[in-house]
């Protein structure tokens, strides 16, 4: 995964500022920022603390904030997330790192019934103000129960927010929202793109919620993505221009729930065509859902029927040819276009 | 086939505090402290009796698990602790509601699921939150409570430790059922809480049964639920849950030490639900005759005698008491039928805290509000 | 709940047989009939032996098989899920009643992790033949942790089969269909039909999985509805024939995975409108899977976009009158159906 | 802040098995079966050796965890129980895999995601199936076949006493990892494997780490693992894992015994693993010199020396194992380099057992069929 142009620079870019760091240093910034402001923001989960991150995220951190506000925590997801729910009801700000959010399945009943719930059956009462964070997607030949894109699973659940960065910039704007945030915050992040590098101010910036991001203009077809698969978009769309004359224009979608479906239809009123990639499985996904709400809000718009790129419906084979027919990539996305344009 | 949980005729480790009828009153407590405790546990006794009531008249709509029996427990267990310290419960949560000083009002009209509830009438029976009084809410999902308890004694901790760079000196109380010991959560929960050095003590409510399992049919080495705390180092202790003063007794010294040492406690209440698991149990799964045992033990008449005996209280007094919480509760009730069902608006309020799309934000809850701050 | 005119009498009845039971005793039949026939096949989960069943869906069965192959159960769903994914494995044939399936979430990781993938995980060496079973959605006031609608969580899931019955008849066919599947099956009841009196033969029937079923003809407007929302759908339909001069054509799902979109789309290409009704939350939900597939394959037929009805977005509020307006109705589907028709 | 796990002096329960160099081999085995123990645990050694070659050369992704040090483990375990016992693991599960009797080349093709593979090349090195062996997998997410396990078990009890009226004979090995200790779902298996009398052992193969978190950082009162047992009315024993005879012979007793009587059993076997946890880890949390320490103990190193000692074996026959093995596995990487990769059809194949849609059915891999119906 390279750094893509048009994609590393922010809105915030100031010209001439230039670094570039990687996605998991992104996160890292964001962390140790809101650590440095609040005392009430601490990290906890498995190998984060003296390992320095099970992927290298929260390097440093132990070192700089101390085993107290650092903390290692045993395979327990369900006992951890929970400890972590208990101590934000009381005010505390935790950040939950799940090693890969395929984990976070043991502790689905903490997450989906305590998190976002409490403010509502305490009446207003308790919030609970924290983050889950981790890789989610493929991680590359994981196999079954290593590659959960839960983005699927658990966008159905309201009383959450869900972000899901697709570069560097995005990863640590997105994330320091998430930790101000006063509700709990599903943060996906993914490890095909930890090593990733892209521009990242020195100045602080924060991106809102529920703010979609044109990635590239074009006039012939709107394309949605999220995360990672923002860059199989872009690079479709490069080829479709090329050699199809194609103009697509891509949406980094950058949060689920809130989900902007403005900027989508924006789009799609113009270009009149549109294609939804999730990396997740297609039935009663992400995908699903943006399908179903541009298909109701453009439904005199459209020139065709929404088209949706997905995973293929089946668990994550571990061969490598398995796994890469599996996944959504720029191929099919180029496929779907030309079809929605009937050029195929 | 026939789960039997025979009162045992003397409970290890209980042993000092079983006694016919009347025992000495603990030492170093004003008497009128245990008068309020005795009037505590008649509270939660005739809130409950109406609860009952309120539920056949479907008043009070979906689960309801009522606490008759358990009294001694919630009461001589919040006697045992200070205000600051917070407690969190499972879904039998109106005793520890009224215990730790929700007012009446405010619980049943959660319960009649008016906007005048303590959750606004969107929890209802199993939701009990309190956060003027430090309590953390009743919970539905059997033992998930267990992990937010440790999470609040690592939020006092760190609030006191940390944010403060003091020295930790709260302690969670946080009550299960014996049916929760075998959920995986609460065992990943004792490891976090001896393995951080949480100052949380886990309050077994042993009532014998969870829904119709005997404790012994779902629970393995159910004689000696202390084996369950060593596994994790934690210091465990078996108490009489019938007997309000000796739970506050053992409880008072246990969640000292806790205090004092900021470790973890588990604790085997000992104790009785006299009633059936809620409101549509026929109990078939045990006989009369245990419950006839138990319901002679009752904490209640077992306090009121003490004082009695001891010349604090006369019966008239007894009576003028039971007179008063008698009205209290009619009063209660009365309150919550004139509370408004809470309007369309609140279907979109408290889901997320802050106002956009069609969510509306949060605000507290009247019971709150009423009080300033709070 | 009454039973539904036109919807007791299976596809298979015969005339003059007017056996009628409750939806719990069909269940109660389908599990007593494939345990009488296959020694393999057992029951497990909380209070189902000697309290005969929470809901008493398995009374009387204890008393017939015995204690060891009805079993009661400790609160340990994720371990008595995966102990019976493990004799699955062996080649035995569990049935696993979860009180709820709001309970399911604690067992979230060995019901979607290792029931649906274990044939893929272990190419095609372990299969696991297993049914669970249990009450979904609403209760009644059963408030925000026990009013979880599953099927949109887990629908997502490719290796397991979802089934959702209307009625008793379809209760007793589809589950005895859901034992003799070879592989897992997630079956949905409700709580609030278990009393439901319905027509079921004395004779054995199976119902096959992937069949639709209509349950009114009509030509103006297509209803998809999957469990107890059909009743509800067939009552709005009822109103819109009588007050509107609307005939719905109503839809009973019956199964979620397979979905039978061909019985679907041929009724939609006739009526060219299309309500679809899900009870659970909007969002990556069955009624957008089945709201985006319409309007993917009925494009060039739909008069009009997919009119979707679901619970609101909120955590299920207990309050009465809050939960009658966070859940769907037959008051909530006419209006769907009238705006669908331009009748609004 | 430094997590060190130094060999103990004398590993109590294990005392007896400790010694410097060789030991008496036990009585009533043949030595061509102690010999087929130690040729056991070199195949697994090159194996990995290899695996993990081919896994620096990209011919082997994603997660691959190597059995190095912990030999001992499997193939004493395996020699002490029967064909028929269910056997299932973690992901670090080659080595049992081949303990079992998996032919190396199937194993090995299915980390180079290859038809051969006895996945089809769609589980990786965390899947290691095979029916024919009684194994039951190698298992991903951490904990999670502990309940399989019970399932298992659960499963050989019902076939024996209810579907063949006879008694329970199976006994089931589910192995896990001492990070394992810490997941709620071995805390409910436990109990329900207690409760229901069911002939599972749990062997906690205890290398001191989880990842790079030494087992007292994580787990509670982790220097006496027994309890974590007897919490759940269960028999815990200590074995040196180090020791392949002492692991079979401590096995053999104990398994034999779980079969007689249909009870549970739980074994604290003291590991390690040479290597780091999987293929990219610097091994930061350890120092070099407990390596060192544990890599003296080498366990093939000291049975080779046993049955030298013995006069069972010269140095010349072992080396020509040694060759033997070597040609042996790099004829299982020829065999898997020239199987293919799976076909686009195998995307839908074994999603379901039959025909639907898009998906095409199940079918045994190739593994399973050369051999007949095995
Ligand atoms: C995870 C989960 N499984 C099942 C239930 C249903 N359930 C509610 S209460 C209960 C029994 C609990 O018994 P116990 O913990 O002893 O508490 P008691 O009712 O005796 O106070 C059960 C099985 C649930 N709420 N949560
Ligand atoms: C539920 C879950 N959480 C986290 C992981 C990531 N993970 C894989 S192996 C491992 C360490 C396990 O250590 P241990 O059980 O001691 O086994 P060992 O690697 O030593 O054999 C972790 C944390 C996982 N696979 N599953
Ligand atoms: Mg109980
Ligand atoms: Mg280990």
């Amino acid at each position: 995964m390279t750094a893509m142009t048009g994609m590393s620079a922010g809105p915030g870019a100031v010209a001439g500022d230039l670094r570039e760091i990687e996605f998991r240093d992104a996160l890292n910034e964001a962390m140790s920022e809101e650590m440095r402001r609040d005392p009430k923001v601490f990290l906890l989960g498995e190998e984060v603390a003296e390992y320095d991150g099970a992927y290298k995220v929260s390097r440093g951190m132990l070192a700089e904030f101390g085993p107290r506000r650092v903390i290692d925590m045993p395979i327990s997801e369900n006992g951890f997330a929970g400890l972590a729910i208990g101590a934000a009801m009381m005010g505390l700000r935790p950040i939950v790192e799940f090693m890969s959010w395929s984990f976070s399945l043991v502790a689905a009943d903490q997450i989906l019934n305590n998190a976002p719930k409490m403010l509502y059956m305490s009446g207003g009462q308790y919030g609970c103000p924290i983050v889950f964070r981790g890789n989610d997607g493929a991680g590359g030949q994981l196999g079954s129960t290593h590659s959960w894109c839960v983005e699927s699973l658990y966008a159905n659940v309201p009383g959450l927010k869900m972000a899901i960065p697709s570069n560097p910039y995005d990863a640590k704007g997105l994330l320091k929202t998430a930790i101000r945030d006063p509700d709990p915050v599903f943060f996906l992040e993914s490890e095909r793109m930890l090593a990733m590098k892209g521009h990242v101010p020195e100045e602080e910036y924060l991106i809102p919620f529920g703010q979609a991001i044109v990635r590239r203009e074009g006039a012939d077809c709107t394309v949605v993505a999220f995360g990672r698969t923002v860059h199989f978009a872009m690079e479709a769309a490069e080829v479709l221009a090329a050699e199809d004359g194609i103009a697509c224009e891509v949406i980094d979608g950058r949060t689920i729930r809130p989900l902007d479906l403005d900027t989508i239809v924006a789009s799609v009123r113009k270009t009149n065509r549109c294609v939804v990639v999730d990396q997740s499985w297609s039935f009663a996904s992400v995908g699903s859902e943006v399908a179903a709400q541009v298909s109701e809000a453009c439904f005199d718009d459209l020139d065709n029927h929404v088209h949706r790129v997905h995973a293929d419906d089946v668990p994550a084979p571990y061969a490598f040819e398995l796994e890469q027919a599996m996944l959504p990539n720029p191929g099919k996305i180029r496929r779907a276009v030309r079809s929605a344009c009937y050029r195929d | 086939m026939t789960p039997t949980m025979p009162k045992p005729a003397a409970s290890p480790g209980a042993a000092e505090s079983t006694f016919p009828s009347s025992r000495p009153l603990p030492a170093g407590v004003a008497p009128e402290t245990i008068v309020s405790w005795l009037r505590d546990m008649m509270l939660i006794r005739e809130f409950e009796v109406r609860t009952m009531q309120a539920y056949q008249e479907k008043k009070i709509g979906g689960f309801c698990h009522v606490y008759i029996g358990q009294e001694a427990v919630a009461v001589g267990c919040t006697a045992a602790i200070r205000p600051d310290d917070p407690m969190i419960t499972a879904y039998r949560d109106h005793g520890h509601a009224l215990a730790r000083g929700m007012d009446p009002r405010h619980c049943m009209a959660e319960m009649f699921g008016k906007i005048g509830g303590c959750a606004k009438g969107k929890g209802g029976s199993m939701h009990m939150f309190d956060r003027a009084n430090n309590l953390f809410g009743g919970h539905g999902i059997v033992g998930a409570q267990t992990a937010l308890g440790a999470g609040l004694a690592f939020a006092t901790k760190y609030e006191d430790e940390v944010l403060r760079d003091g020295r930790s000196d709260r302690v969670t109380l946080c009550f299960l059922g014996d049916g929760a010991l075998n959920q995986g959560v609460f065992h990943e929960s004792k490891n976090l809480a001896g393995l951080f050095d949480l100052p949380v003590i886990y309050v077994v409510e042993n009532n014998g049964y969870s829904m119709g399992t005997a404790i012994h049919r779902g629970t393995t080495v159910a004689h000696d639920l202390s084996v369950k705390a060593q596994a994790y180092g934690i210091e465990a202790i078996e108490v009489d849950g019938m007997d309000c003063v000796a739970v506050y007794e053992r409880m008072k010294a246990f969640c000292d030490r806790c205090r004092e040492t900021s470790r973890p406690g588990f604790v085997d209440m000992k104790t009785y639900r006299f009633k059936g698991h809620s409101m549509s149990d026929p109990r078939k799964y045990r006989t009369r005759e245990e419950e006839a045992q138990y319901e002679a033990d009752d904490p209640i008449g077992k306090l009121k005698t003490s004082l009695v005996s001891a010349g604090v209280l006369d019966e008239a007094a007894v009576k003028a008491m039971q007179k008063e919480i008698r009205a209290e509760v009619r009063a209660s009730i009365e309150w919550s039928e004139a509370s408004p069902a809470p309007g369309p608006e609140e279907l979109y309020h408290d889901v997320y805290v802050e106002k956009w799309g069609p969510y509306t934000g949060t605000s507290d809850p009247e019971m709150l509000r009423e009080g300033g701050e709070r």
